[in-house]
């Protein structure tokens, strides 16, 4: 399936591939490869994935990491890196829900916190990333450390948020008209989408404007291609690393919101990993490490992809719990060698 | 400017110079490699803080601060750094208008559009919205001009535009220069090559080894009279190095290296090739004829796709650099930064480099044999470095070219191929290594010499390939080796 | 798998009702026939203890038996969470869930009821409102951590200076076994704890923890960990230490679990006590199931697993073989 | 007055840019603080351990035991990043992958058997096999697909645990011999940890390579510039491949130290997060995480570090989960102390709050 559209493509319009710049090909790659594999799982794995909802519950569950990703988005192209997030989003989920509960506060105050927080962590690693010249790597790594370890401290221990106002927020949905299935029952049941979705797709395309028509979102790519250069084309580089690194933190603090508005409750255990998700969603959705090149559309399919992955394996009903990780390994090992592959084969001409 | 400052850590780039620029007037900076042009531009422009003295604008009450390049285009100055300072994957408009448009939100269309129209009046055969990086490195130089003339600007700096350019593109050049002295632009124009400078100069200062020389008029300051400046010594007659030598004398031996119908992935057409012991020979043809594809297929440096290789009469396989330099050829590339110097290794490292590789895994050279080697190469081509230990990125972009040849020289080559080995070298050193090939040749090595000053092939090379369009279009040796059999060459009579 | 049977719930309804009177007399070979079960578990490499589990599960849900069963495995909460939602659209007719936190599960929950679907815990509590689930099979954890403490009671020390290591915070386990424990120590003037801290289940942090209470020369005579991989690593750090341990040692040593090693452990005297922890849900699972095609009810929603304690000198090797897992 | 300070400064400036110095000082405060804060830290004393064999212990003797598998894994890591700009994460996953092999190859079939199956030194040849392999594919991943490391790796690290557990089908084998807990423990009449020795043996055999060898001027020449790299017959993507082979036989060694320790294995907990440690390894000790020329000593000490500071940690009786706060409190305060923009940044401080003398201001 992959195979036969990757060859139509490349075949009908090779020529302008080869003109396109990489950050455009990459997301065209990461769309085609995305589709191929979601038809692929209604051919091979059935009724669950014809359901909208199947689809729709991806979202669901991923909103956060589509916020996350994004950030790490904005700070790769920079040439940076934020492996914070996870922390952030966990600490941003055990405060909120230490307010909530056992100070009975309301949620405005506790969306507050959490942009604080975000605000908070892109400040400080902003500052020391740019001004003062440390590895992203590591003030992030220190970052991951502090927010994991300050969540315990808050709260050693989980626990569901009972907040009225809270609890209704959470259970919001958002109705997708003629989407819907009957269920086993044989009642209907109307496609929904959660409040962080809408969220999640307002900071896309918020992000994708800022960066595809605003000269700070240019001039993230520049600094990314080449810092030196870009400081000699006149852009302030420290600046647009402090901000990329601020705009990362923020979106930490959103996307910890809406990760703790998803589960509803607050844990030290919540987010674990997420960092590395979000940049291998990033990476996926064709934004380089090394910087210069990246797309927020790319980011979202990216997250989309990882996910659609992880629940081709969960639905195959694996007998073994050890091929759940072989299994998820092995097709994201086959999405970044196809991705690399079409690179190569482009730069050969 | 005046009594301006900088030392880099063990070395003094500037100390106390002055320098005047007035308005409409083109104002050559000239020096030696490491003489400190490029520290003072970097100064003016922010890049670099001073560590003492003061610039001053007119129009503008004191000392104005620079801090940065921003500060310094707010200031109208606006520049073309010597190593080409752009973007590589932006496309073309944005590297054309990143960091000078106003307001916050980017016109895509007026950008491409307004880039389009300044490619097409410059000729520059690129198109808007490809990447930067799939262009020429010659295009990129271009691309830097375009964005640095198109500004408005009452200063313009360009620290060694012409030194990837052709000569229909420096002319083209020339043109936007005057256009803009004519309007009242103050110009800076850094380079080695004389003749430009005579052509479109009113005023030259000298710096030599971070000091000021002084400041002359050009009708003051015959080519004698600057060269000695300079170098702070007089220079032999240009013409003669190639008496010096006995010039290679014809068909005796067999050749080194010969190949039929090589041809690489970088889309080179097959092509026939041979040189001879003790033979310097060239390709030559416009920018991006492919003369260094060529060498580079011959090299192993792209991948070869087709031909057969014989070298001293045996026929080998050479698909990689080290096939290449097991059989003792040597290739100093074109592009200095990208493919010639490791930057945070160390001269000494970098010197090393290709012989250590030879050598192979398990025989390092001892530190003590590094130190020799690398002071006995620093010696010979009087490398300017504060020490061998220091980093090759923090040295003047002639005096790098001078470790990378180096590097080659030291793994004594039968072969030794030279792509574009004297761009951005000052005028003594260039001499100095025109006489070094045809001292090695005399010798007995074998050089393959690619410049795009013809005056300089045919003062060293006894026959010259001519290439267009990626292809051998002709092949010129002695009584043929003239410029203007050269350029009908190149032309093609068809056209 | 699973291409089939897409559309007509209604008759899949009656055909599995009729299935289950059937029950086990020949394996069905239509998947149609099959009752569809979504298991949710922790990640089986976790511990003996979820091997077990895993394999007592994967031996009752089988084909043969007339299930046709899915698993996923996660050790985080919100990959859990995307699992059961995953199956919900998949259609499973049962959700099993052993959660990885308590917290987090109401609105998932809803969305399996809002599908017709039965869910039933196993192994491990959530946070959530009873009506949202069919029934819970579990361990009673604060009964284990209260056999283990009044176990610990009955030693008769004169002083108990305790380390206490505890599994991750905020699981079932932790807060039931941590709990009892907690309780005692504050109630109790002769009980203290030299440390209490968290190795994550993980031995060797667990060894580290230990070992730096005895650099600090801090003296203890009982560790109590909750469970069998952390007592080990904290044995580990005494026997490097040279402080005895288990029957007649200067250290009473405790875990959970009751592996196998574990109580070989006790039985060689090198431990002192080990609580169970009943991994063998799979057949009370199955009971409900069958209560549930039946059409009735389930009598008690909450059903609590026998569980007992073993005590070094008068474990067996009948006990090890029995309840070894 | 003025000029004595030069004089000083200039020493410091000297000192200063060594790189080995940050981990140095670095060591060198929290062994002060201890000192400060409770002396019986440096309390070192010779017992006996249970079986009848002398052994150090202390904290020191306990920071040079646990903080052995970081240094040995911060090694490989630095050649990694050296190599290749990019760190490997998955080396907590292979670890479990090494341990696993270990175990399989040393039982057998029977997860509890009496006596060994094979040879230890088979079952860890074997192991270094299989790591070296696994460290292979993610060379290959980096070197010829150009996939950046950390995304390559990523696939191992999803996969590595999963490994591990499928090798020796989701049992957990259990080793008898008391041979085997000697490299995680005591060699009997040696009473210092051999997990150290073994660390020590690592830090060696490197050295010796790296002064006989041109592992170093290759791997820099590599990690800075690869194509001219290339364009002086190296083979960059060998070079990488090598990095990683060499961290895979790293985390094969690891992986025994691991597996010896409690003669068992935990497939989902063994040398978790350990990456991370062994990436902040490499930072501590000063190298540039985007490659090229690399300080392997100073990476060592950086291990050491990360050890010193988790046993300070627990000694002062940090709750364990809360321990990575603190951990990130001191490691935000050594590089901010070394970091080179702080310089330029006070500089530029000064300027701003000191009346303007010269105009001279800092590049923004
Ligand atoms: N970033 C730096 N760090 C250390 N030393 C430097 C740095 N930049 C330049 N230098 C040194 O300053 C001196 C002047 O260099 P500069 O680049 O100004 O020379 P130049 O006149 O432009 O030479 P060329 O004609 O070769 O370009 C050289 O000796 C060089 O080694
Ligand atoms: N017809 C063409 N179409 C596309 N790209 C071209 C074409 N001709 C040349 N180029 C590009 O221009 C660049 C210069 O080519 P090459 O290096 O062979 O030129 P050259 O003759 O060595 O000139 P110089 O070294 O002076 O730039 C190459 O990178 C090549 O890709
Ligand atoms: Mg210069
Ligand atoms: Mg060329």
């Amino acid at each position: 399936m992959a195979g036969e559209k990757k060859a139509a493509k490349s075949g009908g319009i090779g020529n302008k591939l080869k003109n396109m710049t990489d950050t455009n090909l990459l997301l065209l790659i990461t769309v085609v490869i995305f589709f191929a594999m979601y038809i692929a799982a209604i051919i091979f794995q059935g009724k669950g994935f014809l359901k909208a909802q199947t689809f729709l519950n991806i979202l669901n569950a991923n909103a956060a990491l589509i916020i996350l990703s994004c950030g790490l988005s904005i700070v790769m192209i920079t040439g940076g890196i934020d492996i914070s997030v996870g922390g952030v989003t966990a600490l941003v989920g055990m405060c909120c829900a230490v307010y909530l509960d056992f100070k009975g506060g309301n949620v405005a105050v506790a969306v507050i916190i959490a942009l604080a927080i975000g605000v908070a962590f892109g400040l400080v690693q902003g500052f020391l990333v740019a001004y003062l010249d440390i590895q992203p790597f590591i003030v992030t790594l220190a970052g991951m450390f502090f927010a994991r370890g300050m969540t315990t401290i808050v709260n050693s221990s989980p626990f569901n948020v009972a907040n009225e106002d809270f609890v209704a927020l959470k259970g919001t949905r958002i109705t997708v008209p003629g989407l819907g299935s009957v269920n086993k029952l044989g009642k209907y049941v109307d496609a929904y989408v959660e409040i962080g979705v809408v969220v999640a797709l307002l900071v896309v395309i918020i992000l994708f404007c800022v960066l595809r028509w605003t000269k700070f979102g240019r001039a993230l790519y520049a600094v990314g291609g080449n810092r030196q250069s870009a400081l000699m084309l006149g852009i302030n580089v420290k600046r647009t690393r402090f901000f990329a690194q601020l705009l990362c933190g923020i979106l930490a603090g959103i996307g910890g919101f809406v990760y703790f508005l998803h589960v509803g409750s607050g844990s030290p255990s919540h987010a674990s990993g997420e960092e590395m998700n979000a940049i291998a969603s990033s990476i996926i959705g064709g934004t380089m490490l090394t910087g210069g090149v990246g797309n927020i559309i790319g980011t979202l399919f990216g997250v989309l992809s990882l996910s659609t992955i992880k629940n081709i394996v969960s639905s195959a009903g694996l007998d073994q719990a050890w091929w759940t990780g072989i299994t998820t390994a092995v097709m994201l090992c086959l999405f970044l060698v196809i991705q690399s592959v079409i690179m190569k084969v482009r730069k050969q001409g | 400017m005046r009594n301006i400052h900088k030392s880099f850590p063990g070395v003094r780039a500037l100390q106390g110079v002055d320098f005047t620029l007035r308005e409409g007037e083109i104002h050559a900076l000239m020096g030696e490699n490491g003489a400190g042009k490029s520290t003072l531009i970097k100064v003016l422009t922010g890049v670099y803080g001073k560590d003492e003295g003061q610039i001053f604008i007119k129009g503008k009450e004191g000392e104005v601060a620079i801090h940065s390049p921003q500060d310094a285009q707010k200031v109208g100055i606006s520049t073309v750094y010597q190593e080409i300072t752009l973007c590589p994957n932006l496309t073309v408009a944005e590297n054309m208008f990143i960091g000078r448009t106003a307001g916050a939100v980017q016109n895509w269309r007026k950008m491409n559009a307004d880039t389009d129209k300044i490619l097409k009046s410059l000729d520059i055969p690129a198109k808007a919205t490809q990447q930067l990086s799939t262009c020429s490195i010659a295009v990129q130089q271009m691309v830097a001009i375009a964005r640095a003339v198109d500004m408005e600007c009452k200063v313009l700096i360009l620290d060694e535009p012409t030194s990837s350019l052709d000569e229909s593109e420096v002319e083209k050049l020339f043109k936007l220069m005057r256009d803009l002295r004519a309007k009242g632009v103050g110009i800076i124009f850094v380079t080695h090559f004389l003749d430009q400078v005579y052509e479109v100069c009113d005023t030259i200062t000298v710096l030599r080894d971070g000091q000021l020389v002084g400041q002359f008029d050009i009708k003051e300051c015959p080519r004698v009279v600057l060269v000695a400046k300079m170098l702070g010594k007089e220079l032999d007659d240009t013409e003669e190095i190639k008496g010096d030598y006995s010039t290679y004398q014809g068909d005796e031996t067999e050749s080194v290296y010969e190949a039929k119908g090589l041809a690489s992935n970088a889309g080179i057409k097959p092509f026939d090739f041979y040189i001879k012991k003790g033979e310097v020979n060239g390709f030559t043809g416009l920018l991006g004829s492919g003369r260094s594809e060529s060498v580079r297929a011959i090299f192993g440096a792209d991948k070869v796709t087709g031909g057969t290789v014989k070298m001293k009469g045996k026929s080998v396989k050479i698909t990689k650099p080290i096939d290449a330099m097991r059989n003792g050829i040597a290739y100093l590339p074109e592009d200095r930064k990208g493919d010639g110097i490791v930057g945070d290794l160390s001269v000494r490292d970098n010197i090393i480099l290709a012989q250590q590789v030879l050598r192979g895994f398990m025989k390092p050279f001892s530190k003590a044999e590094t130190y020799k080697i690398a002071d006995e190469y620093i010696k010979l081509l009087d490398i300017k470095t504060a020490s061998a230990d220091t980093p090759i990125k923090s040295l003047s972009g002639g005096n790098q070219q001078k470790v990378i040849l180096a590097r080659w020289l030291f793994t004594h080559p039968d072969y030794l191929i030279l792509d574009e080995p004297t761009r951005g070298i000052d005028i003594g050193t260039k001499i100095d290594i025109q006489k070094l090939v045809l001292k090695l040749a005399s010798e007995g090595m074998s050089v393959t010499f690619i410049s795009s000053e013809t005056d300089e092939m045919l003062r060293t090379c006894s026959r010259l390939v001519v290439m267009r369009d990626r292809k051998v279009v002709g092949e010129l040796s002695g009584e043929e080796l003239t410029q203007s059999k050269i350029m009908s060459t190149i032309a093609g009579g068809d056209k | 798998v699973g291409c089939g049977s897409s559309d007509d719930s209604a008759s899949d309804d009656s055909a599995q009702t009729e299935d289950t009177t059937g029950d086990e007399e020949e394996p069905a070979d239509d998947n149609g026939d099959l009752i569809k079960v979504g298991i949710i578990n922790n990640d089986p490499n976790e511990s003996g203890y979820r091997t077990a589990n895993d394999k007592d599960l994967k031996e009752t849900f089988t084909e043969e038996n007339g299930y046709d069963a899915s698993f996923a495995y996660s050790l985080k909460n919100d990959e859990q969470i995307t699992a059961a939602q995953k199956f919900i659209q998949d259609g499973v007719d049962y959700l099993l869930l052993s959660a990885a936190d308590t917290a987090g599960w109401d609105s998932v929950l809803q969305d399996a009821a809002d599908a017709g679907i039965q869910v039933i815990l196993f192994d491990r509590t959530i946070d959530a409102d009873e009506s949202l689930y069919a029934a819970s099979i579990v361990s009673d954890m604060d009964k284990e951590g209260q056999t283990a403490v009044d176990w610990l009671d009955s030693q008769g020390l004169d002083e108990y200076n305790i380390i206490h290591i505890q599994g991750v915070m905020g699981s079932a386990a932790q807060q039931g076994r941590t709990g009892a424990l907690q309780d005692k120590v504050d109630s109790t003037d002769n009980w203290n704890i030299v440390t209490q801290q968290t190795a994550e289940w993980n031995a060797e942090k667990a060894q580290q923890i230990v070992q730096s209470v005895i650099d600090a020369g801090q003296s203890f005579n009982v560790i109590y960990a909750e469970n069998d991989d952390m007592a080990k690593g904290a044995v580990a750090a005494l026997d490097k230490a040279n402080m005895s341990h288990g029957v007649d040692g200067d250290v009473i040593v405790m875990g959970f679990d009751c592996n196998k090693w574990a109580l070989e452990e006790l039985l060689a005297g090198n431990w002192n006590y080990d609580g169970q922890c009943n991994p063998f849900q799979a057949s009370y699972i199955e009971e409900v199931i069958n209560t549930l095609e039946a059409g009735d009810e389930v009598a008690e929603k909450t059903i609590i697993m026998e569980e007992k304690g073993f005590d070094a000198t008068t474990i067996t090797q009948e006990d090890v073989d029995q309840y070894g897992i | 007055m003025q000029t004595k300070k030069a004089g000083v400064g200039e020493f410091f400036k000297n000192l200063t840019r060594q790189q080995i110095f940050i981990p140095l000082v670095a060591l060198a405060l929290l062994l002060i603080f201890n000192l400060i804060a409770d002396p019986n830290f440096f309390k070192i004393t010779l017992g006996h351990n249970s079986a009848g064999d002398p052994v150090l212990s202390g904290y020191l003797i306990t920071i040079l035991d646990s903080g052995s598998e970081l240094a040995i894994l911060a090694i490989g890591m630095t050649l990694v990043t050296a190599a290749t700009g990019g760190q490997d994460i998955s080396v907590g996953a292979t670890t479990a992958i090494a341990g696993s092999v270990i175990l399989r190859v040393l039982c057998g079939t029977d997860s509890r058997p009496d006596e060994l199956q094979a040879p230890i030194i088979v079952a860890f040849l074997v192991a270094c096999v299989a790591a070296m392999l696994f460290g292979a594919f993610n060379g290959v991943l980096v070197a010829y697909f150009k996939i950046q490391p950390m995304v390559a790796t990523l696939i191992l690290y999803t996969a590595g645990r999963s490994i591990a557990a499928w090798i020796n089908n989701n049992e957990l084998p259990i080793v008898s011999d008391t041979t085997f807990t000697y490299f995680g423990g005591f060699i009997p009449g040696i009473p210092i940890p051999t997990p150290f020795f073994i660390a020590m043996i690592c830090v060696i055999v490197i050295a010796l390579v790296l002064r006989f060898t041109n592992l170093r001027l290759y791997t820099e020449a590599v990690g800075i510039n690869e194509n001219s790299s290339r364009l002086n017959g190296l083979n960059p993507a060998f070079i990488k491949i090598l990095s990683f082979v060499i961290l895979g036989l790293c985390v094969a060694v690891v992986g025994l130290i691991k597996v010896s320790r409690l003669s068992s294995i935990n497939y989902s907990v063994i040398a978790k997060d350990i990456e991370m440690d062994a990436i902040l390894a490499v930072a501590l000790g000063g190298n540039a995480l985007s490659g090229g020329k690399f300080n392997m000593t100073a990476s060592v000490i950086g291990a050491y570090v990360i050890q010193c500071l988790t046993t300070t940690l627990y000694k002062f009786n940090v709750q364990s989960d809360a321990l990575p706060a603190y951990k990130a409190v001191v490691v935000i305060v050594l590089v901010v102390m070394s970091a080179p923009g702080m310089k330029d940044f006070i500089a530029g401080i000064k300027k701003k709050i000191a009346p303007k003398k010269h105009d001279v201001k800092e590049v923004g």
